[in-house]
């Protein structure tokens, strides 16, 4: 018998393995949801899938330990190459995983007219909280009060709330899940990646960094799951995100699920009626 | 053979589609946008991809995307957009991502005058990027060219893996002029790996590209803008990776020199004048060299179509018998700066410079500069 | 029946996140360093099958294997 | 080498009057060069339009003075003066007040206002050049049906042709090539 493996493994480049993340990093968690959902999925290798991610640690999370065509570009651009890799592929799946940093600071421009496109995307946004890879720094996620290197005497700039702001886009799919949520924020995966789903989906998952975030609050990694499953609360309707925000508690669920056609359905029927104008 | 009347920018929009372009990102911005008008109107119909990009950065990085892809992927821009650009660019190159990027200039710096023609992006096109890095820059003189040289940086995009520059200007790109058009237009596909073991970040002769494996093909490539070996594996700590990396990927271009450097040279061969010039301002220099020759003049004009990799042995050549250089440039003076170094020591380099408000460099101020002062 | 606990030494970085979510409390972290530095988790209690180490280990780490199977 | 340049401001389709010309002259069979210059905004400012055209490919299209040049309105004038200075055969609107040797006075926005073509100067002009025979008169109109407004254009040029018989020799002897 063979030593059973963990079964994230059959997605991963056993070459590059253990992970460059810190111990207890969630990074690996998302992962394991995002495999898991996958595998129910019954997708056996990635051949079909290109996972695009920007500067960061998250943005490690693909390449190089996703056995995928991966393209880890510029900090920030991810959402843009991703857009060109689908338009010119449009058979591809094509997967963003990215940081709150990454995706909203420097790349939110992408993000947003992404969203309002519904370009036929997968963004996952792991949000830790602050600018991990650089050491710690503020981030626009970062929640009020929060010390980092560059708020040392505690955060005074108010976080955006994205998964919030992009339910006012085009987006077809936005979904918030914390780490602790493993099974829901699974299912969110299998929704965004079965073969009906289409448009711009966005994932997500407040995953706080392990090391500026947790053990800044001199917590263990297991402390603080069991922290968010509690801090976490799930809504059922989108009017109740604020109601629960305002009691400190961090809204979860899927906040919106449409089915409207995608950016290169858009196109195509748009590519068609030049053809016909064309000819005339 | 088809013969229409264009401007320039019509003719790089008409040169990408002969040369197979199939996708195209771009930011409005004076005086690129008619390139980005046309191909909105012909890649739509003609099975291609075609975005108005949220701002330069997205449109170069879509670009890289796309290519990545397997389309053949371009995007046009002009100074400011060039300047955002700058950073995909220099993505494009660590990756060695085949793409076209038009730069019609326009006077700047920041947004200096939109509508204006100069040539001041020259030191920006070769060297804009951080780090150490090279790229072929080619720079047209007509919308002839402008059609002509857009079909060669695809060529020679796709043959070296690199991102190429088509330095136009604002005069060329709405001056309309006849242009011939080619009936077929031949380039080579891109070559994959044999299987997934051939590498595709290295190469054993640095003048040859590695091979490139198209996404969704199972090669399960690896793409990073970060150092990396030759099958895409991220290393940021070794010198030897670093090295090799870098070094490979200038020595690519810049040892393809004798392929890559065109240039024009007109007149004496032993002249004691010579006009060193580059796109636009070529038209009057070329003037300005009948001008002087029908004076009794011994002179002769070295018009630099590619402007990167510089080629110092033709260059040196060339000049070896001028006593008097003038440097015509729509700019305070970059060009200039080869003919410095590569000059004989006791020749007289006389700058004439002129940028903004659309007035171009006459011959005579050429002549004038030739002849002021010479014994 | 029963269900047992395989540990990739190569990849644990002992970070305790299965020692903390089992709920079964099966698990413990070893005395001993793994050849990476790092103290592995043993099982030491009896394991119900549930896999929450499995989903939460962030390292690949931990397969529960149950009737000489492992996960789906 | 000859050229045709025109002046004039902003919105007085000085841009599209160089096109039609460029367009006459390359289905004429010859090689065009045409530029242009104005500022950034699409209405009021100075505008220059003009053709170089030769029956090989043209060597130079930064010329500094034009074998023809129509001047539409003053304002077009000021940037140029010297290039004017310099040109065989200055053809001024009569309400351009400047005076120049070269320069002959054509009463063209008055005619477009008597005959109800107003805002058609730049087409009346191009009748103008037309009467000389350098532009075929039938090949302006056939480049003129491919644009907008062909009936009044039609209607402008007519005027231009008739108008331009005065000076067609004068014209012609700059043109020719």
């Amino acid at each position: 018998m063979s030593v059973a493996k963990h079964f994230s493994r059959k997605y991963l480049r056993e070459e590059v393995l253990p992970t460059p993340f810190c111990p207890g990093c969630f990074n690996g968690v998302v992962m394991n949801a995002m495999f898991k959902a996958m595998e129910e999925l019954g997708i056996e290798d990635l051949r079909n899938f290109v996972f695009v991610s920007g500067i960061g640690c998250s943005s490690w999370i693909p390449n190089p330990l996703i056995r995928a065509d991966s393209l880890h570009t510029l900090h920030g651009r991810a959402v843009a190459v991703a857009t060109g890799v689908k338009l010119a592929n449009p058979r591809l799946n094509v997967v963003v995983i990215g940081g709150d940093g990454d995706l909203v600071a420097i790349g939110g421009n992408h993000l947003l007219h992404a969203a309002r496109r519904n370009m036929d995307l997968l963004v996952v946004m792991v949000n830790n909280m602050v600018y991990a890879m650089t050491r710690g720094q503020l981030a626009p996620t970062t929640p009020l009060g929060f010390r980092t290197a560059t708020t040392p005497y505690g955060n005074f700039e108010p976080p955006i709330n994205v998964a919030k702001l992009l339910i006012n886009t085009n987006a077809n799919y936005v979904a918030r899940w914390c780490v602790s949520n493993f099974h829901k924020l699974k299912q969110s995966f299998k929704e965004a990646l079965s073969e009906v789903s289409k448009g711009f989906r966005f994932i997500e998952v407040v995953a706080p960094c392990i090391t500026y975030v947790v053990r800044y609050e001199g917590k263990t990694p297991g402390q603080k799951i069991k922290e968010l499953r509690e801090a976490c609360v799930e809504v059922k309707s989108i009017s109740e995100i604020d109601d629960v925000e305002r009691r400190g508690k961090i809204a979860v669920g899927v906040f919106k699920k449409e089915l409207k056609p995608g950016y290169v359905e858009l196109y195509e029927s748009y590519a068609s009626r030049a053809r016909e104008a064309s000819q005339k | 053979m088809v013969r229409a009347l264009l401007s320039g920018n019509e003719a790089v929009a008409e040169g990408a589609l002969a040369a197979g372009c199939n996708f195209f990102a771009g930011y409005p911005i004076t005086p690129s946008s008619e390139i980005m008008h046309y191909m909105a109107r012909e890649l739509p119909k003609r099975g291609g991809s075609f975005i108005q990009a949220e701002d330069e950065l997205a449109a170069i990085n879509m670009v890289i995307g796309a290519s990545w892809a397997g389309a053949r992927a371009m995007t046009a821009t002009s100074g400011p957009g060039f300047s955002l650009m700058q950073e995909g660019l220099g993505y494009a190159i660590m990756t060695e991502t085949p793409l076209v990027i038009v730069n019609v200039m326009r006077a700047g710096p920041a947004t200096g005058q939109a509508t204006k023609a100069a040539q001041g992006d020259l030191m920006q096109a070769r060297w804009g990027r951080h780090g150490d890095q090279m790229i072929p820059v080619l720079a047209p003189s007509s919308p002839q060219e402008a059609y002509d040289l857009t079909i060669e940086a695809f060529a020679i995009a796709e043959e070296l893996r690199t991102p190429v520059v088509v330095l136009s200007d604002e005069f060329i790109a709405h001056g309309r002029e006849v242009v011939e058009l080619r009936e077929k237009v031949e380039i080579p596909s891109r070559r994959k790996p044999r299987d997934p073991s051939e590498p595709p970040f290295g190469s054993p002769d640095p003048r040859i590209a590695p091979p490139m494996p198209p996404l969704g093909e199972g090669y399960y490539v690896i793409v990073t803008g970060s150092t990396h070996n030759e099958y895409g594996y991220r290393d940021v700590h070794s010198f030897e990776t670093h090295f090799r990396l870098v070094k490979r990927l200038v020595d690519k271009i810049r040892l393809n020199v004798d392929k890559l450097f065109r240039y024009e040279v007109l007149g004496d061969d032993d002249a004691e004048v010579a006009i060193v010039c580059f796109g636009s301002v070529s038209r009057s220099a070329k003037q300005a060299l009948r001008m002087l020759r029908s004076r009794g003049v011994r002179a002769k004009l070295l018009r630099l179509v590619t402007l990167w990799p510089m080629n110092d042995e033709v260059v040196r050549r060339e000049l070896r018998s001028a006593k008097t250089i003038v440097v015509p440039e729509m700019n305070l003076g970059q060009l200039i700066y080869d003919v410095q170094r590569l000059a004989r020591e006791d020749s007289r380099i006389v700058a004439v410079n002129k940028v903004g408000g659309g007035i171009p460099i006459y011959p005579s101020e050429i002549v004038e500069a030739a002849l002021g002062g010479s014994r | 029946m029963g269900c047992s606990i395989v540990v990739d030494s190569r990849l644990c970085k002992g970070c305790g996140i299965c020692v903390e979510l089992c709920p079964a409390r099966a698990l413990e972290l070893s005395k001993e360093l793994s050849p990476s530095g790092y103290r592995n988790p043993v099982q030491t209690g009896k394991c119900v099958g549930c896999r929450t180490c499995e989903m939460f280990c962030p390292d690949f780490a931990i397969a529960v294997v149950c009737n000489g199977k492992g996960s789906a | 080498m000859r050229s045709i340049a025109f002046l004039g401001r902003g919105g007085q389709g000085i841009v599209f009057a160089g096109e039609v010309i460029a367009e006459t002259l390359f289905e004429q069979g010859l090689y065009v060069a045409q530029l242009q210059s104005y500022g950034a905004e699409v209405r009021g400012g100075s505008v220059l339009s003009y053709v170089v055209f030769d029956r090989d490919r043209v060597e130079n299209p930064f010329i500094e003075s034009f074998s023809l040049a129509i001047v539409l309105h003053e304002a077009g004038m000021r940037r140029w003066m010297k290039h004017l200075e310099g040109s065989d055969l200055v053809i001024l609107d009569e309400l351009v007040s400047a005076e120049l040797r070269n320069a002959v006075k054509l009463p063209i926005s008055r005619v477009c206002v008597e005959k109800g073509v107003l805002g058609r100067e730049n087409v009346v002009a191009i009748g103008v050049i037309a009467a000389s025979g350098v532009l075929d008169p039938s090949v302006v109109e056939r480049v003129l049906s491919r644009k907008r407004g062909f009936e009044k254009n039609i209607e402008a040029l007519k005027l231009g042709l008739e108008l331009g018989r005065d000076v067609a020799d004068r014209v012609a002897a700059v043109l020719r090539l």
